[in-house]
């Protein structure tokens, strides 16, 4: 399990902060929500979802993202991974929430979702028109509800303003991904449902395999790398989750986003 | 079942499987849950006087035989971290607080300034400029700061041995004269991977220290010398992953083992661990203490 | 394929792969049949004075993650063994004889006494009282002695260094300083076992070396540290079971590899490595000189 | 592959210099011709053949073997093996030669070719009658002849007049153990059989595992813990075997018996 090395044979440009990077390896064989360390040589290693079978999308926000934004077609990359527990779909009708980058694995948890023949729904926010991805991946899926927080596109305001639009009875299970504060805002506005949502938590890794304690979240102490990070809501109802986070030296400080 | 009630280093344990330093003992929820997984006492991560981010990525390789890890040693400063070994302690557990620094007075600040069962210095990680094993390395700098430390704090200090020396024994008696209660044995072995495709060393530090399972015939050996030759407790760690691994630590010479690696397998190795030890004493007929050293005996 | 001929230690080898001291080196007959399974050069047995049988068995155990050995240096002393290089050398590469003393005066004795392509002086041995790693660990006897021997033999000189030390580039340094050819590294790391049914050290030495696939992560860091600090080449031993440990090892910083735990599999490992290695070099476009060392090159 | 606990738990005396020793593993499946390595704690570890699924016979004849001989039912051991390679049975009709406790492995072979339904014929030397072995046990898997050296039983004189009585044509192979001499003397008498012999090799074994080189043998450098012990005779006609054998430093020494 030393990081496999894999070559970049693709690389779109999905916003000028956004990027998906597709590579060779076919042998990951990901569910939707699992995730890889990254390694960028030289650089770090970081976390990131699968947006496909053999894909990730990047948000460039410091060092390591930004390293490999500027890596090209060719250029090899180390993997660790799937690692961790991804989405379970259940029932036939199901709703997605994402927030910017979140959008990710939530578009590969649809691609497979309809491949399947369930029902799919889409709501997802943006800061504005230029961050918008997967538009017309999510469209192809189902139902999409577009918000921008500058109302650029779609019902102006924040994710939550589209839950308005949407009955949670409707769905057999409703997933989200997306900034925490985003997500915390959606799992207490829908409190009640919250038997039925899986979120995809964001926490400092550094070793992904459950042993050095840095993506530990109170108050159960659960490992988001191992026991996440996809998470029954439920479990992130009482607790840091929303609160607070821990940085990569382990000092607490706000949640982002 | 046997009991495996006793003394460890100066700590009345339930049972003599601790968690190792550094491995989820990041957060007090953490150490709970490890604590409440059956862990007989916890070691937190090592803590400091400044809070560190710890080395750029990767941190950890897993390799076939075992963990290649050069983390650095983040934390988030002693100033930070009463709260964490308190809610610690609500495992019911005794918290042990593993603690750098780069001299005597940093240690002595760093323990000062926290209020734990018991304390364990790290003087013995591989890859972390200016402290652990550059320092723990030297028999008289390993004197010196348990010396200071002991008489800071009147609860028991352990020492975290390194093995990358020619004589660990050396160090071990440092420590006793020093006034340890306990020496610890082993820390990660010095190592390196590289990654074949582009020639990269795979650790964001280029370096860093070997652990699991290929390190415990390493521990093995230096338990069993440490327990020849010291009248101190030796409390052993390198490689157990399974009950028998304890077993065989314990027959080398220690008095309680401690769990890192194998972790990764999830926490209920604690508890499985502790299990089979007592199973064993059960079939054997025997006690704990008969256990331990008994490889020194059998000739 | 890519060719892998050229200078290894002073040594012009058909390929870098070859047989480690120890590993199938007692007979002539059986370092011939290394060198025609494909092996560049052959270490032999390490040979002393006087006939050793070794120490009781067990001599060595298989571990999961390597093996665990003490045989205690059993060789027929110098005397009897010209004829077994000679039969050795009708295999068609390089025989180096491996040796050892206890002191400049019989190290070269037996160097004096034999005639081979080059010899390694084993300074690293880590179970035998009085000689290897008892000696090896001081700078000073490994400059002494190596200057001793490589004034009396015109051949290269080449020394085995032991990671059981806190500096292997202090050694490293010393074997350089007393005129060696290269140094060699590592030799086993000091370890035990201890049978958990009984009580008993398994080794009849009770402690010895590991070697095999749990110390490669060592000895690749003992190499990339030397290479770094050295000016003579490194050849780099420890754990390589694959092609894909001997290219880490050459990235490490190795100019060439020997094989010795791996060969429990069989001959055949020996070519397999070695026509991997071209393999690489092939997909890669590079030439072997462009691979030693690449770790240290990549930042 | 640690040696494997097993305890004691019958020692059947078949001469005052040899017992074979039972044990309680069922877990080894050895074939008949491989051999275990012998832990005896604090002491030594031996190469031993085996001469039925778990159980050994030993000859004292040193320090190592006469500890094994102060053992109890009850008593431990440890155990690695089964290694090297075992005799193949060959055709329906066999002959076994045996001398002295090298009747042991031969026993188990005949056993297990018996059961096979395959013809079985013994040529068995003694140096008396009191270090006979396995009279009954042989005599149950067909024709046994005897010799002993000092004729108290049986043919007179060593193994090799026992030839005499056998027509070589007869058997679809033969298989040997003894002391090396012995061997050595059936091989060159029936050279022009060898291509249907197979011999157990005894040599100075410390690893078991082809590692250490201390079996290697001259010319080929074979390795007799792993290529052996069976051997096919053609590969011993020429090179040390019955000419010299090597000790535990590696020296060269006079072949045994
Ligand atoms: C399970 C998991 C899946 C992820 N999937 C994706 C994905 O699909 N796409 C994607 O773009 N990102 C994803 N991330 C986040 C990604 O790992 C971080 O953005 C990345 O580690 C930042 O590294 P950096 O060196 O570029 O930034 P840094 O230099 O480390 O930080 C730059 C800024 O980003 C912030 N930051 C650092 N780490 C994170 C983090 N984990 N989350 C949010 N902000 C962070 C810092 O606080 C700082 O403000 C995922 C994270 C996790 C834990
Ligand atoms: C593959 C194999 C299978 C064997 N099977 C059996 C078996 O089924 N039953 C059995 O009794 N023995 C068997 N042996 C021989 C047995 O291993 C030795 O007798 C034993 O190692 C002697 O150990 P010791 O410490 O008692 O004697 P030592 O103290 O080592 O030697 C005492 C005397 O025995 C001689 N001796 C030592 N080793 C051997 C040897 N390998 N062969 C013959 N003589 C030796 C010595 O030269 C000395 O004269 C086998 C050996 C091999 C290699
Ligand atoms: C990821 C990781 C982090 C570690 N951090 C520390 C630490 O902070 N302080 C310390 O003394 N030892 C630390 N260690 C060493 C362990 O406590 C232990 O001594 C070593 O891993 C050997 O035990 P193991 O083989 O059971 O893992 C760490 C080990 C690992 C793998
Ligand atoms: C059974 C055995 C015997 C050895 N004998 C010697 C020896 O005589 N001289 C020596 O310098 N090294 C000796 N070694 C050490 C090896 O040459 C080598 O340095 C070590 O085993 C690490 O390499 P490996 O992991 O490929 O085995 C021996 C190793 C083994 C396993
Ligand atoms: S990232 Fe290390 S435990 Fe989760
Ligand atoms: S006994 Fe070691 S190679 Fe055969």
């Amino acid at each position: 399990m030393r990081p496999s090395p894999v070559r970049i044979v693709e690389i779109i440009e999905e916003t000028s902060t956004v990027k998906t990077i597709r590579f060779d390896s076919a042998r990951l064989d990901p569910l939707p929500g699992q995730y890889m360390m990254v390694w960028i040589r030289g650089v770090d290693e970081i976390p990131m979802s699968f947006s496909g079978p053999s894909e990730m999308t990047v948000a460039a926000v410091g060092e390591a993202t930004r390293a490999l934004f500027r890596l090209r077609p060719g250029d090899g990359l180390g993997l660790r991974g799937p690692y961790g527990n991804g989405f379970s779909l259940i029932g036939d009708r199901i709703l997605l929430i994402g927030g910017g980058v979140g959008a990710a694995p939530l578009a590969f948890l649809g691609d497979v979702a309809r491949h399947k023949g369930i029902e799919v729904t889409s709501l997802m926010g943006f800061r504005c028109s230029e961050d918008i991805i997967f538009k017309r991946r999510f469209e192809r899926l189902g139902e999409l509800i577009l918000t921008t927080d500058d109302g650029s596109s779609g019902i102006p305001g924040r994710v939550s303003l589209g839950l308005e639009r949407l009955d949670p009875d409707r769905f057999s299970q409703i997933y989200i991904c997306g900034p925490e504060l985003m997500m915390w805002d959606v799992i207490e506005r829908w409190k009640d449902h919250a038997g039925k949502m899986q979120a995809s938590v964001n926490r400092h890794f550094k070793c992904g395999i459950g042993i050095c304690g840095s993506c530990c979240m109170d108050p159960t102490g659960i490992r988001v790398c191992q026991e996440g990070p996809v998470i029954p809501a439920v479990q992130l109802l009482e607790g840091e989750f929303g609160r607070y986070r821990r940085g990569p030296s382990g000092s607490r400080g706000p949640p982002r986003g | 079942m046997a009991t495996l009630r006793g003394d460890v280093g100066g700590l009345e344990l339930e049972n003599p499987v601790m968690l190792a330093a550094g491995i989820l003992g990041t957060t007090g929820a953490s150490l709970r849950r490890a604590a409440l997984a059956g862990a007989g006492a916890v070691v937190t991560k090592s803590i400091g006087i400044e809070p560190r981010d710890g080395h750029p990525g990767p941190g950890i390789v897993h390799l076939g035989v075992g963990l290649l890890n050069a983390m650095g040693l983040p934390n988030p400063s002693y100033r930070e971290f009463q709260e964490e070994i308190d809610i610690g302690r609500t495992g019911g557990s005794p918290v042990v607080a593993s603690i750098f620094g780069s001299s005597p007075e940093e240690f002595v600040e760093v323990a000062g300034g926290l209020d734990a069962d018991a304390f364990e210095l790290n003087l013995s990680c591989p890859h972390a400029q200016g402290y652990g094993a550059e320092i723990g390395c030297h028999p008289g700098d390993v004197e010196e700061i348990t010396r200071a430390v002991v008489r800071e704090k009147s609860v028991p200090v352990w020492v975290k041995l390194t093995p990358n020396v020619a004589d660990i024994v050396a160090l071990g008696l440092s420590a006793e004269r020093g006034g340890a209660t306990a020496v610890v044995a082993i820390n990660t072995i010095k190592a390196m991977a590289i990654d074949v495709e582009s020639g990269y060393p795979i650790l964001g530090n280029r370096v860093g220290g070997l652990s699991g399972p290929a390190i415990k015939p390493v521990a093995v050996r230096c338990v069993y010398d440490l327990h020849s030759a010291l009248s101190i407790p030796v409390i052993g760690v390198g490689g157990i992953s399974c009950w028998q691994d304890a077993v065989e630590m314990i027959m080398a010479g220690a008095s309680g083992v401690q769990v890192g690696s194998a972790l990764s397998g999830g926490l209920d190795i604690l508890k499985s661990i502790s299990n089979g030890i007592s199973r064993y004493l059960d079939r054997k007929g025997m006690a704990l203490a008969d256990l331990s050293g008994l490889a020194g005996r059998q000739r």
